[in-house]
């Protein structure tokens, strides 16, 4: 909404999420002042509420979950998401290391407690699909917020929940201290997201922006989506520990090595053309549609992505 | 002087009963105001539905929660939660109140510790909250103890320190032990502050709950809203927040009835 | 002879003024109460009288001297006393009867017992009627006896008046000294009385102690009186000795007072 | 009397020294016996050092952060936050406060719509108050004044009704007028009840500031408490709320220097 | 004639009991102060002296009657009166000197002329030295005798004084009696004076007011004290006359008090 066109600020739903690193690795790497962009970053800690700042217009782009370009459609809104940062979900279905039953399936896990990150999070929205997909009724398990940092970690390791779907760095520092934690569907790769979805591509953090914002500056969003595929290719042709001395100190955290660790271990999700891959939006929106509101609204996909402004391959 | 029809009284009465009458109308303007203003704007598009969604939708939705029971159980909870907080907190804020009123030693020794706690952002504190106390409803109480203890606490101590010697004083001199000095003089002294603070504590009883639950829990009205939120459902946002409200402000008559209750010798005293 | 009920050795106290200054209320007070007399102490306005009831009630230390209440060193609170206070010192949050009925209460009498004795001290101090209301809804001198009945409820052993019967017209002022003497007379209780009225202090008392004007003031007349009791207050004032007691009080008294006016 | 070796002041000034080293001493006992059990239990693994890290490494973190003004901007920015919030909270709290505990016909239509306010939990709110006030300063002064104004409303609120009647009847008697009564009466006799609830609204200044932060912000403190939360450095966390506590402490030196000074009449009163 | 300062016509006060029954406190006054008049109201103690003057400040509103006020109606305060209380008014965060200064600062006075003011005051009324005490530090008779000064010192046009000397030893209230006989000669101030000193009354007023013992006291004696001005207080009991009157208002007091206590 600033006037000054090539000042703009980006809200981040949790700059410490490694899931929306490009968009801070950008910043570090220069590639924004590169294309002619003078970028701001506000950390929002969520994706919704880089959403909400958004549309109230705090924000001009969003570095969020292309998840709410759907839900925003269903309600009324029109937001679009230009340049894809991550091809998966970076979420795995972790079961607890005081689970002593064994669990090879979801179908195990029924009547457990099972941890999200919030009720109507991407997480959440993923379990209920992994229910219906095993054929379980969304009932047949107790969803259970738990958060996504250390809250999440302490349920697990006190066996306040028997499972959880996690997110990264959550998942490492888990593992860290209890090597031998199970992970029972792992979308952090491709084979994963490949068995739940029947596809290898699955959409998670994008750029997004107000349909009007993308249309009236599209120049603008060229050059974003220009920068953060630079970046997207910076990274593919990095080591972990490299793209970590890139990375802002208070980000990495004080435990640099599992910084590295976890990064290793995400490096794979990042996408590397920023192309949104049209069967992984449509496999969105069926992991969505467990939402009446959102099965009943009728949703037009074309809308809620365009790859015109991608730097040509 | 049984005759309930002496002049007085009667034109007393008569005004009491007209000034309630202004009063609720005066309420219900303002509400009319406000909501017609709202569900006007929604409705032209001045207010954007997407924050702010529709007095009519929320209602609807409200009373739709309210009807099929969807909310009724985690209302329960969340009241269940607000209610060990707000009953504990208080308790315990008093208490310590009262010890720390009367004991000056102690009340300097602590003091600095006690506004340091009261420093602390509880929401950065939730993982710790889990950690303790699990994921069930102890997590939540304690979330609003902290909130409340610390109201009651401030109220009851300044009360406390604000007792009219004299009268202690007269007390002693009538024989009375420290707890009677307690009973007869220093709580009831102390009440005016203390329902102040408990007209504050209601409302962060519940709000210490509700953020509890926000930040992680299975079920409860915070956890209701909260899933709203994460669909982007500012109407099922709205009507969690209206629920709470409607039965805040049902607690909140009867703290007014037994304050009025206890406090009548003193409501008396500006009748005139 | 008895231990006294009280008595003063050398009691000075002091205040700390706003400036920091030290301001001497009292100084080198000897005082002596055998149990069972009547004592009044009479001086003007701001000299220390009631400086001198608390130091006996316990509630001020002196800053200098000693006090004893029956041969031992009072400490903290003098268990032996009941003091009428000059401030109004009922509790606003209880009915009249509820006040009255405090000390008892406190003793563990039973609720009903205690009731019963309360309103019949509320008789007594001409209240009848008046048991349910609360302190504010009755006049200032409705207070005051209230206040009386309240303290003499509990029988101390010593009793500490502080002005009990100022706010009384004449009339009923008689009415109460006459209950007071009754009730000293049926008891061995001791009485250490102030007030203003020189009559009164005569005509109740065994001795009238006299203080100078502050700062400083210290006990400058003792008068015995001994006129013989039982004393009808009624004819008190006409019995041979009382004017001339009242006379050399009185003289005295307003050398003392007169020099506070000095410098006007 | 100006000598200052008068043996009262002389041994009520020994006693008051001596009793401020007891004090010193317990509090520094205390501190020393929780931090130093903490370690302990950290070094043995007792406490798990993941969620509570160790007293040695957060003074380390602070001492850092501060060395190297890490932390000072960010501190700036929360502080600033505070101060707003704790003023214009204070100021419309202690208005609105005097004005309905004044005219009763305002208090009794507005009682509800207040009672319903602060029953709303404000985490909730934070995309509104993001929609409204933006990503800067002002959302989380706006966080903050939410809380602090519902703490000094109730307690001036109730302190205006406790006032003596008689006192207000006598300044009237000699001529004063409502701007007089509020001055001489009014705001001196609510003086304790409201510092009372300043040290509360202090640390929810703070408090407010903090969470403003930690749910959208670009800097200030719980920016980042909750970026360290992010990368699981409690240490960070922890060492973040030990500078916020200690600053808390400065402040509320500050606060109870001004109400020992404004106070004076009163704390006196209590000396003998 | 001019109009009277103070008129109450047909006045009844009635107040509210805890068990909800309607207790009426005065009834029936008719009272007229001519402006520049001393009038003293005498009466059993809780007869309804206080709510006289109470509803003559506008403090409280009659149940039924009138109060004129110079020749108006008296709706909300009466702002032609000044009013010392028989309760402790004085405000407990000020010191003794902004306390009496405090109605010449609230009229616009420079903070500067009230101070000296003040200070001049508490000099006549024997508080020089004391101007920088808070209250409680003050004896009783010492708070007492700042009222007296913070109400003086505005000159109001009617001065309601309610038990103003009672907590003062004899010698000092004859020093005040003086210094209130001194300024209401030298103005144009009319006098309402509750006393329970039949003495006081009689020396001070042109007229004094026996009100009997309540429920609903009405006035029933009304004494014209034709004692000539100005009086010396020293001498004014000996003077002819003064024993009359004072027997007779004493014999009526008499009768009203004992009704109260008919039943004991
Ligand atoms: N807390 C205090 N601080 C400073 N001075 C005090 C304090 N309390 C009392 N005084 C002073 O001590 C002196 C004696 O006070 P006290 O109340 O004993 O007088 P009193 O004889 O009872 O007078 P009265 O007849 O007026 O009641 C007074 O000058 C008073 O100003
Ligand atoms: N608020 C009230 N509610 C009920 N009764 C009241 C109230 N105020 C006064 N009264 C009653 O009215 C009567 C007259 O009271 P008032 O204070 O006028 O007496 P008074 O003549 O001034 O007595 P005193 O000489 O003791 O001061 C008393 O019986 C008292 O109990
Ligand atoms: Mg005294
Ligand atoms: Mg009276």
């Amino acid at each position: 909404a600033k006037s000054d066109s090539s000042k703009l600020t980006i809200g981040v739903g949790g700059q410490s999420s490694l899931v929306y690193l490009p968009t801070t690795l950008a910043a570090q790497l220069g590639y924004y002042q590169q294309v002619g962009l003078e970028v701001t970053l506000q950390d929002l800690q969520a994706g919704s509420k880089a959403l909400t700042a958004l549309l109230g217009g705090s924000v001009d782009v969003t570095s969020g979950y292309y998840d709410h370009t759907i839900q925003t459609q269903a309600k009324g809104k029109s937001i679009e998401s230009f340049v894809t940062m991550l091809k998966l979900p970076g979420i795995a279905l972790v079961i607890s290391p005081q689970e002593h039953k064994q669990i090879s399936s979801i179908s195990d896990l029924k009547g457990a407690k099972i941890g999200v990150t919030a009720p109507g999070s991407s997480t959440d929205f993923f379990l209920n699909y992994l229910l219906k997909w095993a054929g379980l009724s969304a009932d047949a398990v107790s969803h259970q917020a738990i958060g996504s940092g250390s809250t999440a970690v302490a349920a697990m390791e006190q066996g306040t929940v028997d499972a959880a779907v996690m997110i990264d760095p959550a998942i490492s520092e888990l593992l860290k201290r209890q090597p031998d934690t199970k992970i029972l569907y792992d979308l952090r790769t491709a084979d994963g997201v490949q068995k739940i979805y029947g596809t290898p591509q699955y959409p998670a953090a994008v750029l997004y922006s107000t349909s009007s914002w993308v249309k009236e500056h599209a120049a603008i969003a060229k050059k974003l989506a220009a920068a953060i595929v630079k970046t997207l290719q910076w990274i593919n042709t990095h080591s972990a520990a490299e793209i970590a001395a890139k990375m802002p100190a208070s980000l990495v955290g004080a435990d640099k090595n599992l910084y590295i660790k976890a990064l290793s271990a995400a490096k794979p999700t990042y996408s590397l053309d920023g192309k949104m891959p049209p069967e992984g939006a449509s496999e969105v929106l069926k992991v969505l549609s467990s939402d009446p509101a959102i099965a009943k609204a009728n949703i037009n996909l074309a809308a809620t992505y365009t790859n015109s402004l991608l730097p040509p391959s | 002087m049984q005759q309930s029809d002496l002049p007085v009284r009667r034109t007393a009465r008569a005004r009491a009963r007209r000034r309630r009458w202004i009063v609720h109308s005066l309420q219900v303007a303002i509400a009319v105001v406000i909501l017609g203003g709202w569900q006007l704007g929604s409705n032209t598009g001045f207010v954007d539905s997407f924050f702010f969604s529709k007095p009519s939708d929320i209602a609807a939705r409200a009373y739709d929660w309210i009807k099929t029971g969807y909310i009724l159980d985690d209302l329960a909870v969340t009241l269940q939660e607000a209610f060990y907080a707000f009953v504990l907190g208080s308790l315990a804020g008093g208490a310590v109140g009262f010890l720390l009123g009367r004991v000056r030693l102690l009340a300097e020794v602590f003091d600095p510790y006690i506004k340091m706690l009261n420093a602390l952002p509880r929401v950065v504190l939730a993982p710790i909250f889990l950690l303790w106390f699990g994921l069930g409803i102890s997590s939540k109480v304690a979330f609003g103890f902290t909130l409340v203890f610390f109201i009651v606490f401030f109220s009851t101590f300044q009360g406390v320190r604000n007792v009219d010697r004299i009268l202690v004083d007269n007390v002693r001199m009538l024989g009375g032990k420290r707890r009677h000095v307690l009973r007869h003089v220093l709580i009831p002294s102390t009440a005016t502050w203390i329902f102040s603070s408990l007209h504050v504590s209601v409302g962060f009883a519940i709000v210490g709950a509700v953020v509890g639950e926000y930040l992680g829990a299975s079920q409860g009205v915070g956890y209701r809203i909260a899933q709203s939120e994460g669909t982007f459902d500012t109407t099922g946002v709205f009507a969690g927040m209206t629920i709470l409200t409607l039965v805040v402000l049902v607690i909140d008559l009867a703290v007014n009835r037994i304050e009025r209750r206890l406090l009548r010798w003193k409501l008396d005293e500006h009748m005139t | 002879m008895t231990t006294p009920s009280v008595e003063l050795k050398s009691v000075r106290r002091d205040f700390v003024t706003p400036s920091g200054d030290t301001y001497p209320a009292v100084r080198d007070i000897n005082l002596v109460i055998p149990a069972g007399t009547f004592v009044s102490i009479v001086g003007p306005t701001g000299c220390g009288k009631s400086t001198i009831l608390n130091v006996v009630a316990g509630l001020l230390p002196p800053t200098e001297g000693q006090v004893m209440s029956f041969g031992k060193p009072v400490s903290g609170l003098n268990a032996h006393t009941g003091y009428m206070f000059q401030q109004e010192t009922l509790l606003p949050w209880k009915t009249i009867v509820d006040n009255v009925r405090l000390g008892l209460t406190m003793r563990g009498v039973s609720s009903k017992a205690a009731k019963r004795d309360a309103r019949s001290w509320l008789k007594r101090v001409g209240l009848a009627g008046f048991e349910d209301r609360y302190p504010h809804q009755l006049s200032g001198g409705m207070r005051k006896r209230a206040s009386i009945a309240q303290t003499l409820i509990t029988g101390p052993e010593v009793l500490l008046m502080d002005e009990p019967f100022s706010a009384l017209d004449v009339q009923t002022r008689q009415v109460m000294e006459n209950e007071l003497l009754q009730l000293w007379q049926d008891s061995n209780t001791s009485v250490l009385f102030i007030t203003h009225d020189l009559d009164e202090a005569i005509a109740l008392s065994d001795e009238v102690l006299l203080l100078s004007s502050g700062p400083g003031s210290s006990i400058i007349g003792r008068f015995d009186v001994e006129l013989p009791r039982p004393r009808d207050l009624m004819t008190v004032r006409d019995q041979p000795g009382f004017t001339e007691i009242y006379t050399k009080v009185w003289s005295q008294l307003r050398q003392e007072v007169m020099k506070t006016y000095a410098a006007i």
